[in-house]
């Protein structure tokens, strides 16, 4: 009974929705306060949520139904099972194993392929285009997401994001080896979200609303929350990997902490949105390459000459 | 404007001078009414050479655009040419309405093609060497045979128009 | 890769108005394009001809929101120049204070709707409140924010005051400092210049072949410019540089319009400073004597071309508009030549395209056939309703009673 | 020097100034003096000569006679595009523009604008507030 309780109340699926949606009022917010504007009431999450829950949902003739109306309830449980592995404010996640880190990496890569197969499945032109997009577009940040989380993995020896989290608990001085990889992550998970220098599949200048344009009233609204529920994991992953330090105080203080360092991620998410020009495609894969996994390469090499040195 | 109306400067003058000699049957025809601005009736027959000595010679290289006229029997149109220094050289010939029949100037002036494509739709010309092409500016499923721009042309007012007109 | 006919158009979040490209892709790479026009053309010249000139200059007016003073300044004169009016030199003045306002104001649009084509909105959000600085400057001196009605036959309607001509000062003044921060935005950021840089590519020859007019043209180095080679109401007397460039991409189309903006302010400081007084208008006869004219205006897009004909009654023969939307139209097909998909939108905004002014006709509504599901505002209503009650057992009847109680 | 997010200054110097935008059902905003908004008319300095009429380039106007040297006006504000011409041409000064806007209304009824003195009644506002 717990566990359907944790699963799906308190650190599950109502917790996380609730989450997400006020993560993404202060994105929506601060982004209008960045650009001068006064920016939507706190209740417009909810509202359009609310609303677009309510539409009539339209499933276009020649798409496969089944598959259609799957893709957003797969988007939502994977980011929702990536986030029992996630220390996010006391020291044990939920569950963990050696190895979860692995899992909770894939499980956040599945909502991409998701968003892949609903815009193919759903046969319209902008859609297809968007969806073969948001494909190369996960080819070109996954590779340095992956180096990035391992460095730190590889200094404190295990694959368990509870351990890892409980090592740099420990001693924190190793924190600041991994400040490269905190920057790699952020821009990954810019393009993980799909955020404005990247949000070239859902270029709505161009293509319509790419991979999202057959869907629309419930499933669009299932696809838009699991969009939220994505960043707030995404940015407790990077808060569990690169910022570890008092996880140990339980109670209101380690959960304050924790709402901290996601909002801080959060801001550092909209601050790009706002200051940067979307990217081409080929652009995007371009700057990745050069220059993103060449970083994740050199961060990887200082945690193994910071691991050798320490084994000594 | 700011210089006098009523003469047009010395440059018109010359530019009138160099038509009449080469064509003198234009001796009547050209004007200048005023700075930088030139208007000449001419024949449908002689209006390819006029065009060409036009653009050869004085150097009138720019094509602003084609107006065309619906004067009762016949149509008229005007090809209104322009050059560096702003001089604009408006040259009109007549064609009986009953075969509007002209030919392209697409080879002097690219851009003219979709000037003649709107002398199709609205006035019902016929323009030779033209090749096929999007159609400007009428929907694909306009009444052929209706053109707009002519005299005899009214507009039908559906019955929802006129109730709440 | 096979290749697939994308349909952009005639509803799409890019164009602000309708009209249809078929864009032949290979993967992300456009092999063939072509433009289906016409979809706004309102029959306004034929309008025009059963119209007074009185009534004719608001109609011409409304072709295009945004530059509805060029057409009217642009008509106004062709119809002067037929009845030989000696407009006033203070009326020429203030015609060309307003065209540059308007000039500003349609730049500044302009960048906004550039930096959102590349989805760098927050550009869109400050030019866009920058420009409300001239907004209000029109909307206080002509009376409305657009179609500002400042031109009637023979001269202007409204004079400017010396509160008018202090608070116009003002703005040009804090506008000059937002522009230049922009241009220096323009220069430094990295993503705005990849995304603009060597796009749209169009070569000095192309761009005189194919007739490229205003920014578009100046910006493969075509130096052409109406105000200049032909000029109108007070551009004789003032001196201002033809901004060109020669990029020959949208990058250099961006830098010509922000340095047109910064000639704009010199030309309204040197325009006011030396106003002549006198009279703002001179009465015009209402039967115009039988004449042609053609009458050429620098419009923010290009060069704007009105043609009338008069025929001695008070109603035009003819009038004939070529927008300069219709000229750079010729110039898109060359420049998307082997582009990019992701970069179709931004090219065609690069133009500046305003199709109000290309099209300028109205969909006649065919009599009978279409007119019968022609759908009412509150069938539209009570269907809804019935499918809320339907589909999710809400049932909205009550509510909309007493809304429409209380809008009775 | 060219480099990414060169617009950070400003926009993080935005977060302290007031935001430009305001919330314009709930605010009001007015429009500036001499705006031309509805077009108003008061009965007793018109002479019935109808050069309004003539000059309106959407014949938006009608004025009929209610007694003798007494008339009454109707604008369809759904056809008026609000240009002032017929205060300008009116020789009586009997037009004016107001500085109302917000004219926008669900029946097409609603936008017909009755001035006239009918003999007891004041110059009734036909048009919805």
């Amino acid at each position: 009974m717990i566990a359907l309780f944790n699963m799906l109340v308190f650190p599950g699926f109502l917790f996380l929705a609730f989450m997400g949606l006020a993560c993404e009022y202060i994105d929506r917010k601060l982004y209008a306060r960045l650009q001068n504007r006064v920016g939507p009431p706190w209740f417009q999450p909810f509202a359009d949520f609310i609303k677009l829950a309510a539409k009539e949902e339209i499933i276009p003739e020649e798409a496969n139904p089944r598959m259609f109306k799957a893709m957003p309830v797969f988007a939502i449980t994977a980011t929702i099972t990536a986030s029992f592995y996630i220390p996010m404010w006391n020291a044990r996640a939920l569950l963990s194993f050696n190895g979860d880190l692995i899992v909770t990496l894939y499980l956040l890569t599945i909502p991409t392929l998701t968003y892949f197969l609903g815009g193919w499945y759903s046969t319209s032109l902008y859609s297809k285009i968007g969806a073969v997009r948001s494909l190369t577009q996960l080819f070109a940040y996954e590779v340095p997401l992956l180096m990035a989380i391992l460095s730190p993995a590889l200094i404190a020896n295990t694959w368990s994001l509870s351990e890892m989290a409980r090592f740099y608990n420990a001693h924190p001085p190793y924190l600041l080896f991994n400040m490269i990889g905190f920057a790699i992550s952020i821009v990954a998970l810019l393009g993980k979200l799909e955020k404005v220098p990247f949000d070239i599949p859902e270029a709505e200048t161009e293509i319509v609303a790419g991979t999202f344009t057959e869907y629309s009233g419930r499933l669009l609204a299932m696809f838009r929350l699991s969009i939220d529920i994505e960043a707030v994991v995404g940015s407790a992953l990077l808060a569990a990997v690169y910022l570890p330090f008092g996880l140990g105080i339980g109670g209101a203080m380690g959960f304050g902490l924790f709402m901290m360092k996601v909002l801080l991620i959060i801001s550092i998410l909209s601050l790009s949105r706002t200051i940067f020009a979307r990217l081409r495609i080929d652009q995007m894969i371009e700057f990745c390459w050069k220059y993103v996994s060449p970083f994740a390469f050199l961060q990887i090499l200082i945690s193994l000459i910071l691991k050798g040195a320490l084994a000594r | 404007m700011t210089e006098a109306i009523v003469g047009a400067t010395a440059k018109e003058e010359a530019i009138r001078q160099k038509l009449v000699e080469r064509f003198p049957f234009l001796a009547d025809k050209v004007r200048a009414t005023r700075p930088r601005r030139i208007f000449a009736l001419v024949e449908a027959k002689d209006f390819e050479n006029v065009l060409v000595f036009a653009i050869q010679e004085l150097g009138f290289t720019i094509l602003c655009t084609i107006t065309g006229l619906d004067d009762g029997p016949t149509l008229g149109f005007v090809y209104h040419i322009t050059r560096q220094d702003g001089i604009t050289l408006n040259i009109q010939y007549d064609v009986p309405k009953e075969n509007p029949v002209i030919n392209t100037v697409t080879k002097y002036f690219p851009p003219a093609e979709i000037y003649e494509r709107e002398l199709i739709d609205l006035l019902g010309a016929r323009v030779e060497g033209l090749g096929e092409g999007v159609r400007y500016p009428l929907p694909d499923d306009w009444p052929a045979g209706e053109y707009p721009l002519r005299k005899d042309w009214k507009k039908k007012i559906s019955d929802t128009e006129a109730e709440n007109a | 890769m096979r290749k697939v006919v994308i349909p952009i158009g005639p509803q799409h979040p890019a164009l602000k108005e309708p009209e249809s490209f078929n864009v032949t892709l290979s993967g992300e790479r456009i092999m063939a394009f072509s433009a289906r026009l016409g979809y706004n053309h309102r029959g306004i010249e034929k309008a025009c001809e059963e119209r007074t000139y009185l009534q004719d200059v608001y109609l011409i007016e409304r072709i295009c929101g945004i530059c509805s003073h060029t057409h009217s300044t642009c008509f106004v004169q062709a119809v002067e120049e037929i009845a030989a009016l000696e407009v006033p030199r203070r009326a020429l003045y203030i015609r060309t204070v307003i065209g540059e306002l308007e000039r500003i104001h349609s730049h500044l649009l302009w960048l906004g709707v550039a930096g959102h084509e590349v989805g760098f909105d927050t550009l869109l959000m400050y030019t866009w409140r920058d420009r409300e600085v001239v907004m209000d400057i029109l909307a206080d001196v002509t009376g409305n924010r657009v179609n500002y009605g400042m031109n009637t036959i023979g001269g202007v309607r409204r004079d400017l005051d010396a509160a008018h001509i202090k608070s116009m000062l003002k703005a040009v003044d804090t506008l000059e400092d937002r522009t230049k921060y922009y241009i220096q935005v323009a220069r430094e950021e990295r993503t705005l210049i990849e995304r603009l840089s060597k796009v749209g590519t169009l070569t000095h020859e192309d761009a005189v072949k194919l007739g490229a007019v205003g920014p578009t043209a100046r910006a493969s180095g075509v130096d052409r410019d109406t105000r200049r080679d032909d000029p109108y109401a007070a551009y004789g007397e003032l001196d201002f540089k033809v901004v060109t460039d020669d990029h020959n991409d949208v990058y250099g189309r961006t830098l010509v319009r922000m340095g047109e903006l910064m000639e704009s302010y010199k030309i309204i400081r040197q325009a006011i400073k030396n106003m002549p007084d006198g009279p703002i208008a001179i009465k015009s006869p209402r039967r115009i004597p039988a004449g042609e004219a053609l009458s050429r205006y620098e419009a923010p897009r290009g060069e704007d071309v009105h043609y009338v004909k008069a025929n001695g009654t008070d109603r035009p023969e003819r009038v004939k508009v070529r927008a300069p939307t219709l000229a750079n139209l010729q110039t898109v097909e060359k420049m998307l030549e082997d582009g990019q998909l992701a970069d179709l939108p931004i090219v065609i905004a690069a133009i500046d395209p305003c199709f109000s002014c290309t099209d300028r006709s109205i969909v006649v509504r065919r009599s009978g056939v279409r007119s019968k599901n022609m759908i009412r505002w509150e069938d539209l209503r009570s269907r809804g309703i019935e499918w809320y009650r339907e589909n999710r057992g809400i049932d909205f009847a009550k509510l909309n009673r007493k809304l429409s109680d209380r809008m009775r | 020097m060219i480099r990414p997010g060169a617009m950070i200054k400003q926009v993080l110097a935005s977060i302290f100034r007031k935001p430009a935008t305001t919330r314009y059902p709930f605010i009001r905003s007015q429009m500036p003096e001499h705006f031309r908004g509805k077009i108003t008319f008061s009965p007793e300095m018109c002479i019935g000569c109808k050069i309004c009429i003539r000059d309106c380039p959407s014949n938006a106007i009608t004025i009929n006679k209610t007694g003798d040297k007494r008339f009454e006006c109707v604008i369809n504000l759904s056809k008026c595009v609000y240009c002032a011409q017929c205060v300008d041409s009116c020789p009586k000064k009997a037009l004016h523009a107001t500085r109302e806007f917000e004219l926008a209304s669900l029946d097409v009824k609603k936008l017909k604008a009755t001035y006239g003195d009918k003999p007891q009644a004041k110059p009734e506002e036909g048009a919805a507030k």
